[in-house]
């Protein structure tokens, strides 16, 4: 007779207040969503709060979950680190009156939230593809992908877009894809090991900020710079530079700032009982040298 | 010359079980967080989550202090976690077709098995090789560490394993007992057991006599090898029931997000007053141990302390509550 | 003379380039106490360590009992009822003194608890009580851990321990030296009564005139080689120092 | 009763060093990497990229080996490595307007100061923690492991500083010198002045008694409190050297991918035959400790070995590596 | 008689409940050997950890040379010309037994080297085995780790560090514990010289005969209290032990 479930013990919280809750601290994606989130929940007189976890990591959000849930606020805006590992706590959330708007990533189950603001990963990775494929033109030669960990979704599914995609351009040959712990210095050393093993790499995908980093380092250190060409992800202050330079010569990027300001804006229809849309997608873009000024607004910010 | 042999009174032990001081230290930080926040932080909601959050580790930190008594250490326990909760994951999944989801308790025993096994069967390993070829523990654990978790990315191709029973994750996952969730009470009775075995029985003994003197445990004929490869095991099958526990907990067989485990139960250990160099500790320490930092970085994240200020935070009372620890036993010494 | 219950030949024993064995050969029989004396490094330590097990010799035979035996681990050792007292006391020094008496040899509670492997430590501790008292070892306190106690207080543990426990021969090197002048007088009776009960006792010690008290027989190791042989009443103090520093051996060693 | 003192010839000492068999491991590995894909392996390309790859974890497990010789640990490198590059990056930035990349050798040293002051005041804070407070070395290192790594997040606001001087990574980060790189170089002196501090002077005399016996030490009147700040702030001033080598290797200070360094460096200290227990153990052990897991990694990639066995492997080789140099050491022992 | 060179008076020392020292007092004079003999667990060591500056006592004085000491370090204690051979000999047993011998007072090379901290090996190793033919301590390898030594020549490393470097006081708490006969008769002799040079000697034994051949003066301890002193030259190996056992007590000790 005792059974029961956790955080069966409800109570009402502060309607007025919202919480942003993204999937690592310190990076230019959220700190971009961020300042979207602010801008947006602020212009309509809610008192914001942002708790990242240190790491992408769903064991690291979850107490982030439940000690946001013990302060009961109105909405908690998420990008849930595991599609699965996060459904528990933020059902938790919603079972306790909290409007739940995902960010970014989402849940596999789609009953949690009242909103979904993302752009689709796999669909990045294809776009990394063709941009690979066009600035090669008709040179034929090997590419690699550099992931970040086994079993993280975001990026997997980046990689796995690109895989999908690459092997449609047959001067393209795909020597598969290493994984470097989202450490700098494996990636480097993954990609001038590949480099001695395949001389001819025309073409490298980086998944992500730390392997495009290292992936330039390591193609600076082979004298390879250019010769080689860098797609990589996001578009983070130093990427652009990078981009700038000629280091990197491709950036998929996304547009963290107007995810961040239409989940606040969704939030707040929640809340006050306005439209809410169940799935919004915002746009990925390629950026090249040659459209850099252009596309200037998608540039990731350090700080609002 | 007759023996003047004295035996402590109990105040006496109380006062000077190692335990006492940082026991207060848990105590202090829970009142200050409660001072703060009395509305959010001494809530039956805060209460549960806090303790099922710290579920799975206590259960690798039990296994882990015997590992550290005995003078060694086991780095792999995360990714042994890990490989545990993929096979049970597949194992079960297998089973139905698939997707384990709709699957009853038949399948969920048989899962829970497979996990016991798995993270045995690394424990074994560990235990042979620390045991029979005087490797350190170190790199031996540091091998398995990355074997098990590249194991598990075999397995299960390098992806998130779902289909997760839905019968285990509500109730053993999410369920409570009089309020007080299933996860925890399993938790409870792992450690109660562990604490018992370690300060009563002859294999508890044995434990802290060759993390003491292996040398001379060897010589009054403890069959050090033996006992070595049944901690590693015991490490390791306590490993496989936490990835059974985080399958549960979870809803899904997570690849990453288990690389500090081994690190966290190793500080929980320590500071649970138990030795890196063997021969003392207690698992009632690390019970302890492992909740300071628990509640610290909840505690933060109620109170809202900024995310970068949180790591320094905890780094400054985690060392503060040790040095409190040591001067207060130094000074009970000297009385 | 009846067969000797060890008879160790020709032990040969190197640690990389030092040799501390060098075709050793040692006899005890039962019901005696036999010295085993030589000078600092003569090899007599490492010659206990071959004979119990603890170190494996690189070459020798050691028959026990009439038979050839091997002896890969002290558990073999024990096995065959030899108790050895070894120099470096080898002691759990974070466990308690009951604790090391009863180490490897735990008393359990009777019952289910006792097969569940739940020690019983208050009859050991009594028990430890008793051992000590017989040694005349006085401790302050039964729990604080051996490392803690006195250099003297910390050898009559090791003593008590072997005697307790051995059934046909107990090495005991240097089991005196630590010890007070009323501890190693009991310490000689026990030894005494070890012998009489028809255990052979392998007593080590620099001190000759406790050797002389209380031994039948002695030998004596030099550099790694037993060089002479005495009975304890034919023999004096001279005697012995002199196969000790070589002024004086004997060709049948 | 004449001293029978011999000394060990040059051949004697040579088979008798520790490093031998680990050296031979090393040579076994290269050679089977060469014979599998000779085009690929023994190519000045590999040999330079492998050297310069390595050369920053060099220096941190250089550091590390005094500690883990005085049977200390310090998990904190990585962080303070981390915190060092940031504060670097930042100062020469503030200096130049923003943005050092045009700034010129003036601003580097600026830079090199700070980074070094930076590494050596986490060091300094680690030493006095753990000798003037008994607080154990792993508690209190896994504590600035925390903050150092918070405080650079604090600084930065969280995201990686960009910047860096162009002379600095064009000469240090990729440049070479008949062939060799610069940061080689670099890594190659601080290697030899570690170890031959600590194999002919006083300072590396001490570091080894206390760790051997840190009582005893204490009673012969080393300084074993000073001594000991000394060791902590030699390996944090070397991590904030490191910090300062990776920003030029990498032209940016990057705040994440630092985690496992700890380990890494524990790792290559240990498998080049220093003890945890303290004591025993050398830096030229540790140069072969830190390069096998670098060449195997490396090799594995060349080879062409599935990325889920590559973990895998490396255990499965590390493991392999240490018992084998374990079992010779034994057999010499022995012989 | 002139003043003493050491006077500690009424030392309290509590280890937890233990009390080790319960108003233990004890003198040594300059160019004496004094003994300090006791029961196992009276409180010998740690009497002399209070006087070395290795354990700090919970109340008593201590005067040195005619002034009141703190001896907050073993450091303190050899800045005042104090050394001390402890019963647990205190070395660092991966170093060989040159590098035990000068541990904490290394030669350096002349010259530039030496201001860097180099260390002149050769020589330390040329004196340490001097050292060691003096005390009759027979090495079969310099090199090797001194936790490999037999018990005998690792004491034997322990009282030679203590004599070279000592000034003016050195305790010996049971320095010839483990050494053979004639190691035993070296320490004994270079006692003697040691006191003939004007220094005071302090040594713990539980060997009466070895007491009374080679002190001037015995003091006695009993349960962590001086309870007699004796010249020696007027004592007898039965009133020590009645003293050491409490059969006799002095009023004024
Ligand atoms: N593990 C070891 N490695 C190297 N040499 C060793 C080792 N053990 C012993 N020896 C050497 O072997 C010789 C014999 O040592 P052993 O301990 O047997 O002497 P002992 O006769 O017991 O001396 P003591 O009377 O001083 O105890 C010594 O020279 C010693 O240095
Ligand atoms: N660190 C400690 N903790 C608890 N008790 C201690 C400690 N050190 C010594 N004692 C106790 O203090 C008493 C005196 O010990 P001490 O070592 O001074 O004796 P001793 O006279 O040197 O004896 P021995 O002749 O056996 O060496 C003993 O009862 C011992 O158990
Ligand atoms: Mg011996
Ligand atoms: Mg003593």
């Amino acid at each position: 007779g005792g059974g029961g479930q956790i955080g069966d013990t409800g109570g009402s919280g502060d309607g007025k207040r919202m919480v942003l809750i993204p999937g690592a601290a310190a990076e230019p994606f959220y700190i971009s969503m961020e300042c979207g989130f602010r801008e947006a929940a602020g212009a309509k007189g809610y008192a914001v709060d942002v708790q990242a976890p240190a790491k992408f990591d769903s064991t690291l959000q979850t107490p982030i979950v439940t000690g946001v849930l013990a302060n009961k606020p109105g909405a908690v805006l998420i990008a849930p680190t595991d599609d699965k590992a996060m459904a528990g706590p933020m059902k938790q959330l919603k079972d306790a009156g909290i409007k739940v708007v995902e960010v970014d990533t989402k849940l596999e189950d789609t009953s949690v939230a009242v909103s979904t603001v993302s752009s689709d990963n796999e669909q990045g990775g294809r776009l990394a593809a063709q941009t690979l494929a066009q600035l090669v033109g008709d040179k034929s030669g090997s590419v690699l992908v550099l992931n970040t960990k086994a079993g993280t979704s975001t990026t997997d599914a980046r990689a796995k877009g690109f895989e999908d995609e690459v092997v449609k351009h047959p001067n393209l040959r795909y020597v598969g894809q290493q994984y470097t712990d989202n450490e700098p210095d494996q990636a480097a050393s993954k990609l001038t090991a590949t480099l001695a093993a395949n001389a001819d790499l025309i073409g490298v995908f980086a998944t992500n900020l730390n392997t495009g980093e290292g992936a330039s380092t390591g193609l600076r250190n082979a004298g390879r710079t250019g010769s080689v060409n860098l797609v990589g992800f996001d578009a983070s202050p130093k990427q652009v530079e990078d981009l700038r330079a000629g280091v990197v010569q491709a950036l998929i990027a996304q547009d963290p700032a107007t995810i961040g300001r239409t989940g606040a804006e969704q939030a707040i229809a929640a809340l006050e009982g306005g439209d809410v849309k169940r799935d919004i997608e915002t746009n990925l873009v390629a950026i090249t040298q040659a459209d850099l000024q252009a596309k200037e607004k998608y540039f990731y910010k350090q700080k609002c | 010359m007759t023996p003047d042999v004295r035996e402590r009174t109990l105040a006496q032990r109380l006062l000077g079980a190692n335990t006492l001081w940082i026991a207060l230290v848990l105590l202090v930080l829970v009142a200050v967080f409660g001072a703060l926040r009395p509305d959010a932080v001494l809530t039956t909601f805060t209460l549960q989550t806090t303790l099922v959050e710290t579920a799975v580790l206590l259960v690798l930190s039990v296994g882990m202090t015997y590992v550290i008594i005995t003078s060694g250490i086991d780095l792999s326990v995360g990714s042994v976690l890990v490989f545990s909760g993929v096979t049970s994951a597949m194992t079960m999944n297998s089973l139905h077709g698939g997707d384990a989801t709709g699957a009853g308790w038949g399948t969920v025993l048989i899962g829970l098995v497979v996990a016991l096994v798995s993270g045995a069967a690394w424990g074994l390993l560990n235990g042979l090789l620390v045991a029979r070829t005087g490797i350190p523990a170190l790199i031996v654990t540091l091998g398995t560490f990355g074997a098990a978790l590249g194991a598990g990315q075999l397995i299960s191709n390098g992806s998130n394993v779902s289909g997760v029973p839905a019968v285990l994750s509500d109730n053993l996952g999410t369920g409570t007992w009089f309020g007080v969730p299933n996860l925890v009470i399993l938790a409870a009775l792992v450690t109660a057991v562990g604490a018992l075995v370690l300060g009563t029985t002859r294999f508890g003994r044995h434990t802290y006599a060759i993390g003491s003197n292996e040398e001379a445990a060897r010589r009054v004929g403890i069959g050090v090898t033996g006992h070595l490869v049944k901690v590693y095991l015991l490490a390791g099958t306590l490993a496989g029931l936490a990835g059974f526990m985080a399958l549960a907990y979870f809803r899904v067989a997570s690849i990453t997000g288990h690389d500090t485990d081994n690190l966290n139960a190793i500080a929980g250990v320590v500071l649970g007053g138990t030795s890196l160099f063997g021969g003392t500790g207690s698992v009632v320490g690390t019970v302890l141990g492992v909740f300071i930092p628990a509640v610290l970085r909840k505690g933060f994240v109620i109170v809202g302390v900024n995310v970068y200020w949180q790591p320094i935070a905890v780094a400054v009372v985690l060392v503060a509550a040790v040095w409190f620890d040591q001067s207060r036993r130094r000074a009970r010494n000297r009385r | 003379m009846a067969d000797p219950l060890l008879d160790a030949r020709d032990l040969v024993k190197r640690y990389g380039g030092v040799e501390a064995l060098r075709g050793a050969s040692f006899t005890a029989n039962a019901g005696e106490v036999v010295s085993l004396i030589g000078d600092n490094g003569a090899g007599k330590s490492t010659l206990v360590k071959c004979l119990s097990g603890v170190e494996q010799p690189d070459s020798g035979t050691v028959v026990f009992d009439g038979a050839e035996v091997a002896l890969p681990t002290p558990t073999a050792a024990r096995a065959l009822g030899i108790e050895t007292v070894y120099q470096d006391l080898a002691v759990a020094p974070d466990l308690d003194p009951a604790a090391n008496l009863f180490l490897g040899r735990e008393l359990r509670k009777p019952g289910l608890l006792g097969r569940l492997g739940v020690l019983d430590k208050k009859e050991m501790r009594r028990r430890a009580a008793a051992s000590f008292r017989d040694l005349g070892v006085a401790l302050q306190s039964v729990d604080v851990p051996i490392g803690a106690l006195s250099g003297g207080q910390r050898q009559s543990v090791a003593v008590a321990r072997s005697v307790v426990w051995a059934s046909r021969l107990v090495f005991m090197d240097e089991p005196t030296a630590a010890l007070g002048v009323v501890q190693r007088e009991r310490v000689l009776d026990v030894i005494r009564r070890v012998r009489d009960q028809g255990m052979a006792v392998v007593l080590i010690s620099h001190n000759m005139p406790e050797v002389l008290a209380v031994s039948d027989r002695v030998e004596v190791l030099r550099l790694g080689r037993r060089v002479a042989r005495f009975r304890a009443a034919d023999t004096t103090v001279e005697e012995l120092v002199g196969a000790m520093t070589g002024a004086l051996s004997q060709e049948d060693a």
